[in-house]
């Protein structure tokens, strides 16, 4: 793929598990339009580059960057600016870069409890309970190990961005879709969308493609997936299970409702939105069909995590966006 | 004069490393230090979360691999609840995790591995990519590398309802079944995989086996480590991804045990190290002695190499030819050269074409009977599957709501932490000697000891997070950096 | 800074009850903290546990919602609704590490001024023992649109 | 989303009041003015003044002045509580051609002079609080009140005396109106009666010239043997869907002569009219004085439809007005307001075992009560025991039976005094027999009834304090043989009683139609936990609803006796012709409304309003919000999850500035705040 003055392309990896790379990949034949159309100059996981590569590029000269996965450490931060300033779109793309996805879970706990946890499993030989340190003498000299941020932080919340692509990963469509739209620009046949605007999806919910039949809604129990077989064709909230489907962004084609399993919310809050899990928080409680309020907290046992069943993928991106102690842990050691 | 060595992110394998490299007052190499710097905290935040949700939790562990974290994760789950899915269930889930052993080890050739051999190590930066690969076979190799991974994502799809990150796995089985015409489409195209795979093991034939240099590259000493090695086993001792006991080899091949889920705490322990972030796992029985080789060390490997060698042979037919061609080829067993994990994961390609094929055509596998509804109160539980990068074992425990209160996660890289650490040390120590240049593609030959483990240090970083550019710092024998190396610079 | 600290209370009212409860301690003199600030809705049922969210993300240390009592509802039964949310937010709220405490329901008819003013004084002892909650604000990220804009202008020109 | 003034376009105007001394006293006013026009200018304020008394005419010419001459886009003003003057200020800014909605008035008297001491903090929570308003103006939209014409028709529902009297009042104005009614008759029970307390005319005598006017009325279309099945739209022009059931007879023929009854060979026990005491045909009108005159055949008990043979009334009717094959219509119509007079159903004593009703032949409910006396009852009106020949020499009368008693209804149905000081009366002038009534309190309140009260009295009848334990034949004292035996604490004698008598009268308590609640439901109303439909405000508007367009008038809405129901048939009335003659309403532009391309139909807002105002597109699958019905409560936009729903003047941008600009003054601890 020589230069020949085709637009730069780029695709970086933060805080993330690799499963955005695959969905692009999983565009399959649409890869060779990428190649046709730009001239990939950054992207660890298909091809050799090296940052001294990008740092060397003028600003603004990469045309597109998408940009996977969330913010975890000093390294996450230096790359997000340092692509923000080469690259005149720089996309969030996928749920981590967006929202944070499921690791920012870890924003509910302390650093000490996760590196406790971790250097503490059934099978961890630790009788000097060591911990991992930022700096360590060894025979041969010194040796450093970054510090971490206690904090998962989204894409934005670090530099601006001007798209975002939510999905976790997005559907390889709704990517061929926008890599189409993008070369459409470039031809002038078509115009970019406004700048903040999210991409490759819907403005609806996951309900909106969903399949199943939906009735008025008057909720006696929460119960779990595994615990009953549902009627297939029957709303699954409906059948007791919190189905994330009523407020998360539609543009997967309702993919995990229809394979019988509760939607997820990976693709986020809809349009305009400012709190995903408060949306989906005050949808299903609305509909509890009880008055009292013992009743009422009985049913809620049937939600047993609503932190992480309402913040799933959206803890980083929203409005509290971390726990107490996470943020009182952050950037202090995991001693 | 000092010497100046810049790695940026080891590219081409899922994760990034940091190596530190000590050089003794001749200038050859002392030490090495193969640092993992993140912690994610998997085993952290999948705690206080509703048990059948860790498996798609555990999904995001690794975008690459998420099924394999997936069913080791179901697997673990049924166990909890002491429930035993149909065989329905397990065979749709064992065909689902075939299609996606063919598709993950076809990509990995082709994409990752593969151009170190197919354009050769000292090929320019710009062509030592899946699409130089595509443009060296061809065009219309290219298309069939893509065609093999889109059957494999359309099978992955239908059973597990998403491509990546697969949703339908749930404790006591799954929450959909096949119909007739997905049977059909799903047979066809492992038929054809079948064909893909051994076009696959042909090309590596002519390419690689074919040509002397790498062949020597493969049977020389560089990567050479004599280490245990364990991988899941059938009743027969045959190889099995989904299920089975994990098979424990010696050295010197002599098999001394076969654990199953609940006795893999017996087997494996992980040592701390305070420089890195990634813990060690090693043979609890024999023990940690450092990052040696040999029988007293309790350092093993788990890769397809690991497979074959701990295994008897495959379990179907045309994968049978190509194990005992292979050990023929190599010496007998155990192999101990890291290159012909590559060899051993075409092998494996073509076994997941056939077994994926055997399931598709199995009688049962359109049954509507694909789950099974737990009565039992939850507990813990422990499943273990072979992840294409080795044996993957989750281990949860819930209160009785089946929330989970502890989670141990050894993911399929972390096994290799140890015998990376090593591979690199001996290629370093080969490769930089007093005075050498080291030249673009002399560095590619370091990150060739890493990809043949595949490592994915994005599975690995469960306990440590996604990737880190690898930097490689030269210290002088009084340990001062010769050059301090920032993997950016400000 | 906590010796000192004056807690800053978020109220979200319902018009024809807990607001004209406000409005009658006032004409009857009744005194309470002036931490509260309240915010006017028409019904407790339009309390949208975002509002609750954003009070406490914004730097309020605690916030209190209040409606008509159970079956006395100008809109028949929405205040329940409210009550439903109120239940699960706070479940949520706990496991963040946010004090049950810190977000308080309370029934006031439009006659209980008196009450609602207790009410009040006793939230703010409580939040001034539990100290400032302070949540951080978000610094980066935001407020560069207009940049942005220009960019996208030159790359669609 | 940031609070700051979105485009910079805004010109806002800030004004504080002292009221006198009454905010001045303890706010610095001055300060909080020059403070909004320095601190505020970036987020758009133009002009900040304090003055004396802002809602005097000086006051709002200020306004109207600047709006003018600064072209103010936006108002503040910082008094008193917009329950007092919001609309006072709104018309200002609407004289000065400003759109009123865009003014917010915030609250610094009632919510800060008024109740803190601390003159400081108090500035400062003014500041905030008017911070607040500043950030919520600038999301305000203009805004129009919603104007829905007013349909001339009228629905009646309940053809007992408070819909006839409410049906009469509107008809008499000149206005059509849809009487609807279950039974073959309207007459309601009244019609049972006999004579009415206190001046004990006659009920027929009083309440036949009604019926029959409200029966030939040209403006009143009559529709009896009729059920409401559905009603769609709103206020001004609601659509009733109607079930006329069949009654087999054909009213365009029948002359009302009554040869079907006669001829007809089944008897049937009158179960609604004569409470059972009685007989009735299967072909029947339930009383002599019905109106309409028809008939109607009462298929579950009629010879031909049970065995297909008779067709004796066929035979005999004189203009071939019966037709077997009559089915039910279903009409159609237009209303612009709805009165619901549905009335009450009478408590089963059954329920208080230990009274004995239906188990001992000589206790009698009050209804029954009602039909013995009743001239034109079973018994022409003579009060025997149930062998329809022996009269009573000893009789008990038992009051609150079902009434305020936890065990069924705590509430106290109201007449029940008074109509067993008429049974009383009653007792004594036809029988002369000795009369006991067992009273908890005795409630005769309003005009003349406490005068009967001493009137029974002094005629002789027995009042014993204290509620009755039992009503039993078991005998044990001699004297007791044969008779009803009735237990019972005298709390003023303070000692237990064994009374004997040869009846007993249960005063039953008043309860709501069983259905009450369906009925509820189907017109978008609410039932309180007793099922009495519930007023828009006890006192000050009693017989409106929460619902626009939907009155509610006599025993629906909790125990009366005639007067009041009467009453408030003629109120409900009056509301409904002032809203014809004005010909349209104005609503509160306070509405939700629904983004068809972000509505999922999810369906989670479809079952959370009680006014039905929402309703689900099964074709588009889109859940749609009907203004007129809409309320404007917001708990559907606050439940939405895909946020498609938006709130006008309390919409969710307007109320996430509030919290900013109320979060932006912190008692001088990090003065602005960040945003998010």
């Amino acid at each position: 793929m020589s230069g020949n003055g085709k637009p730069k392309f780029a695709m970086y990896w933060a805080d993330s598990c690799g499963g955005c790379e695959i969905a692009v990949l999983n565009i399959h034949e649409k890869i060779l339009d990428v190649d046709a159309n730009f001239e990939v100059v950054f992207w660890p996981v298909a091809m050799d580059a090296k940052y001294k590569d990008v740092e060397a590029m003028e600003d603004g000269s990469i045309l597109l960057t998408l940009f996977n996965g969330a913010i975890h450490s000093e390294e996450h931060e230096h790359v997000a600016r340092l692509l923000r300033r080469k690259s005149k779109i720089l996309v969030a793309f996928g749920s981590c870069a967006c929202e944070g996805c499921m690791p920012a879970l870890i924003n509910l706990s302390s650093k000490k409890d996760f590196f406790d946890t971790a250097f503490s499993t059934l099978t961890t030989d630790n009788p000097d309970n060591i911990r991992p340190q930022t700096s360590v003498q060894v025979p041969e000299g010194v040796i450093t190990l970054p510090e971490m941020y206690s904090v998962v932080r989204t894409l934005d919340q670090v530099v601006p961005v001007e798209y975002y692509m939510p999905g976790c990963p997005p559907e390889s469509h709704q990517i061929a879709a926008v890599i189409d739209l993008v070369i459409q620009v470039l031809q002038g046949k078509a115009q970019l969308p406004p700048a903040g605007a999210v991409i490759g999806a819907g403005n609806s919910t996951v309900c909106d493609d969903c399949p199943r039949t939906r009735d008025e809604k008057k909720i006696k129990y929460f119960t779990r997936i595994q615990m009953i077989d549902p009627d297939p064709k029957t709303c699954l909230l409906e059948q007791g299970i919190l189905c994330s489907g009523l407020a998360t962004r539609n543009g997967c084609d309702a993919k995990c409702p229809q394979a019988g399993s509760p939607c997820i919310g990976c693709y986020g809050p809809a349009e305009g939105v400012m709190d995903y899990g408060a949306r989906l928080m005050t949808a299903v409680a609305s509909v509890i069909d009880s008055n009292d309020p013992e009743e009422i907290e009985a049913i809620l046992d049937g939600i047993p995590d609503p932190a992480g069943q309402l913040y799933r993928f959206n803890m980083a991106g929203s409005l509290l966006r971390a726990s107490k102690a996470a943020f009182q842990s952050n950037g202090g050691s995991g001693e | 004069m000092t010497q100046r060595i810049t790695i940026d992110p080891i590219t081409r394998l899922e994760g990034h490393g940091k190596i530190e490299i000590f050089l003794d007052p001749d200038g050859n190499v002392a030490n090495t230090y193969f640092q993992v710097p993140q912690l994610r905290g998997f085993e952290q935040f999948c705690v206080g979360r509703q048990v059948e949700e860790v498996p798609l939790l555990t999904n995001r562990i690794c975008g690459v691999c998420p099924e394999a974290h997936h069913m080791a994760g179901a697997k673990a789950a049924d166990a909890v609840y002491h429930v035993d899915p149909p065989s329905t269930a397990k065979k749709l889930r064992e065909l689902l995790y075939s299609a996606f052993y063919v598709t993950d080890h076809t990509t990995h050739f082709y994409a990752l591995a593969g151009p170190d051999f197919v354009m050769g190590p000292d090929a320019p930066v710009a062509e030592r990519n899946i699409l130089g690969v595509i443009h060296k076979v061809g065009l219309e190799i290219g298309g069939q590398v893509i065609q093999c991974r889109k059957n494999g994502h359309t099978v992955i799809e239908m059973i597990g309802g998403r491509k990546v990150h697969p949703c339908t796995s749930i404790p006591g089985g799954l929450t959909k079944g096949i119909t007739e015409e997905q049977r059909q489409e799903i047979e066809k195209m492992g038929r054809w995989a079948i064909g893909f795979a051994q076009f696959s093991l042909k090309l590596f034939n002519d390419i690689v086996l074919g040509n002397k240099a790498y062949l020597d590259l493969i049977l020389g000493d560089i990567y050479t480590h004599k280490t245990y090695y364990i991988g899941m086993v059938d009743e027969n001792n045959k190889i099995n991804f989904y299920d089975g006991k994990v098979s424990v080899v010696s050295p010197d091949g002599e098999r001394i045990g076969k654990y199953g889920p609940g006795d893999y705490s017996e087997w494996i322990e992980e040592h701390v190290e305070p420089w890195t972030y990634l813990k060690f796992p090693y043979l609890k029985k024999v023990g940690w002695k450092g990052f040696v080789d040999g029988k007293d060390s309790g350092v093993y490997c788990a890769t397809p190499l690991s497979r074959v060698n701990a295994a008897d042979g495959m379990a179907t037919p045309l994968a049978q030819e190509e194990y005992e061609k292979f050990f023929a080829t190599l010496g007998g067993k155990p192999v101990h050269q890291r290159l012909a994990t590559h060899w051993a994961r075409l092998i494996e390609l073509l076994y997941a074409a056939e077994r994926w094929v055997e399931l598709a055509t199995d009688p049962e596998i359109t049954s509507p009977k694909f789950h099974t509804i737990p009565t039992e109160k939850p507990t813990e539980g422990v499943g273990i599957v072979e992840a294409p990068r080795g044996t993957l074992t989750h281990h949860y425990w819930t209160d009785e709501r089946g929330v989970t209160t502890k989670v141990n996660l050894i993911v399929g890289t972390t096994n290799n932490y140890a015998p990376i650490s090593m591979s690199i040390n001996k290629a370093a120590s080969s490769l930089i000697k007093k005075g050498t240049v080291v030249s673009e593609g002399l560095l590619n030959m370091v990150e060739m000891a890493f990809r043949a483990y595949d490592p994915c240090l994005s599975c690995a970083t469960h306990s440590l997070p996604g990737k880190m550019p690898l930097e490689v710092t030269i210290h002088d024998a009084d340990g001062n950096p010769l050059e301090v190396l920032k993997q950016f610079v400000e | 800074m906590t010796e000192n600290f004056e807690p800053v209370i978020i109220g979200f009212t319902c018009n024809w009850c807990s607001y004209r409860a406000a409005d009658l301690a006032g004409t009857a003199r009744v005194k309470y903290p002036p931490n509260i600030r309240l915010i006017r809705l028409m019904c407790s049922g339009r309390l949208d546990p975002t509002f609750v969210i954003k009070a406490l993300a914004n730097g309020a240390d605690a916030v209190m919602i209040t409606g008509c009592h159970p079956g006395e509802c100008h809109y028949i039964e929405q205040n329940y609704k409210a009550l439903r949310r109120y239940l699960l937010l706070r479940r949520t709220l706990a496991q963040m590490g946010i004090e049950p405490e810190r977000v308080k329901l309370v029934w006031a008819s439009a006659a209980e001024g008196v009450r609602l003013g207790q009410e009040i004084t006793k939230l703010v002892e409580e939040i001034r023992l539990l100290g400032p909650l302070q949540w951080p604000r978000l610094q980066a990220g935001d407020g560069h649109l207009a940049e942005i804009e220009l960019v996208v202008e030159e790359v669609a020109a | 989303m940031t609070a700051h003034n979105p485009d910079e376009t805004e010109r806002i105007g800030v004004y504080v009041c002292h009221c006198g001394t009454n905010i001045a006293g303890i706010v610095n006013v001055e300060e909080v003015a020059t403070w909004a026009a320095d601190e505020l200018k970036e987020r758009g304020v133009v002009v900040a003044r304090d003055y004396k008394f802002m809602c005097s005419s000086l006051g709002q010419e200020l306004i109207e002045k600047d709006i003018k001459e600064e072209g103010l886009t936006r108002v503040v003003v910082a008094a008193c509580s917009p329950h007092l003057h919001e609309a006072t200020f709104r018309n200002a800014c609407g004289r000065a051609g400003l759109n009123p909605y865009l003014c917010e008035l915030v609250s610094i008297r009632e919510q800060v002079s008024w109740v803190h001491t601390d003159k400081v903090a108090a500035t400062e929570k003014s500041k905030a609080v008017l911070s607040g308003g500043v950030e919520r103006v600038i999301h305000h939209e203009p805004l129009e009140p919603l104007r829905v014409p007013i349909h001339p028709a009228t629905l009646v529902v309940g053809g007992g005396i408070a819909g006839i009297q409410s049906a009469l009042e509107i008809a008499n104005a000149g206005f059509p109106v849809y009487l609807v009614e279950r039974e073959p008759s309207i007459g309601g029970h009244m019609s049972q009666f006999d004579k009415t307390f206190p001046t004990l005319d006659c009920a027929a005598c009083i309440l036949t010239p009604r019926m029959v006017e409200a029966g030939g009325h040209p403006n009143i279309t009559l529709l009896t043997y009729s059920e409401v099945e559905k009603v769609e739209g709103y206020v001004g022009n609601f659509t009733v869907t109607l079930r006329k059931k069949a009654r087999c007879v054909i009213e365009d023929l029948c002359t009302g002569c009554g040869i079907c009854q006669e001829k007809c060979p089944k008897k049937v026990i009158d179960e609604i009219y004569e409470a059972g005491l009685g007989f009735r045909k299967a072909v029947y009108t339930p009383f002599p004085q019905a109106v309409p005159k028809f008939p109607v055949i009462d298929k579950a008990n009629c010879t031909y439809f049970q065995k297909g043979t008779c067709k004796a009334c066929e035979k005999f009717c004189p203009t071939g007005a019966i037709d077997f094959n009559q089915e039910d219509e279903f009409l159609t119509f237009q209303v612009g307001n709805i009165v619901l007079a549905t009335g009450y159903d009478l408590f089963d004593p059954r329920r208080v075992s230990q009274y004995g009703y239906g188990r001992l032949a000589n206790v009698f409910t009050s209804l029954e009560f009602e039909r013995l006396t009743n001239a034109a009852g079973p018994t022409n009106g003579n009060i025997v025991l149930r062998d329809g020949v022996t009269t009573p020499t000893a009789v008990g009368i038992i009051h609150c039976v079902g009434s305020r008693d936890r065990n069924f209804n705590n509430y106290c149905s109201v007449i029940c005094c008074m109509q067993s000081l008429k049974f009383a009366h009653l007792v004594h002038e036809r029988t002369g027999a000795t009369v006991y009534n067992f009273y908890i309190d005795m409630r005769t309140a309003y005009k003349e009834y406490d005068e009967f009260y001493q009137r029974v009295m002094e005629e002789g009848t027995l009042f014993v304090r204290g509620k009755v334990a039992e009503v039993t034949d078991a005998a044990r004292l001699p004297g007791e043989e044969g008779k009803l035996i009735i237990q019972v604490e005298d709390t003023l004698a303070g000692k237990q009683r064994r009374i004997p008598v040869d009846m007993v009268v249960l005063s039953a308590a008043m309860q709501p139609r069983v259905d009450s609640k369906e009925v509820a439901k189907l017109f978008g109303i609410s039932c309180s936990a007793n099922g009495w439909y519930i007023e828009k405000h006890p006192k000050l508007d009693p017989v409106a609803t929460m619902t626009e367009g939907i009155f509610i008038v006599g025993c629906a809405q909790g125990p009366k006796d005639i007067p009041s129901s009467v009453a408030q048939g003629a109120a409900a009335s009056a509301r409904v012709l002032g809203r014809i003659q004005v010909g349209e309403i104005a609503l509160e532009p306070v509405r939700a409304t629904v983004d068809p391309d972000k509505c999922s139909g999810c369906r989670i807002c479809n079952n959370l309003c009680p006014f039905n105002a929402i309703l689900f597109h099964e074709d588009k699958m889109v859940t749609e919000i009907n203004p007129a019905l809409c309320q404007g409560c917001g708990t559907c936009v606050a439940a939405c999850p895909a946020g498609a729903i938006s709130g006008t003047a309390f919409s969710n941008d307007q109320i996430f500035a509030q919290i900013e600009g109320l979060l932006m003054i912190n008692f001088g601890l990090d003065k602005v705040a960040v945003l998010g």
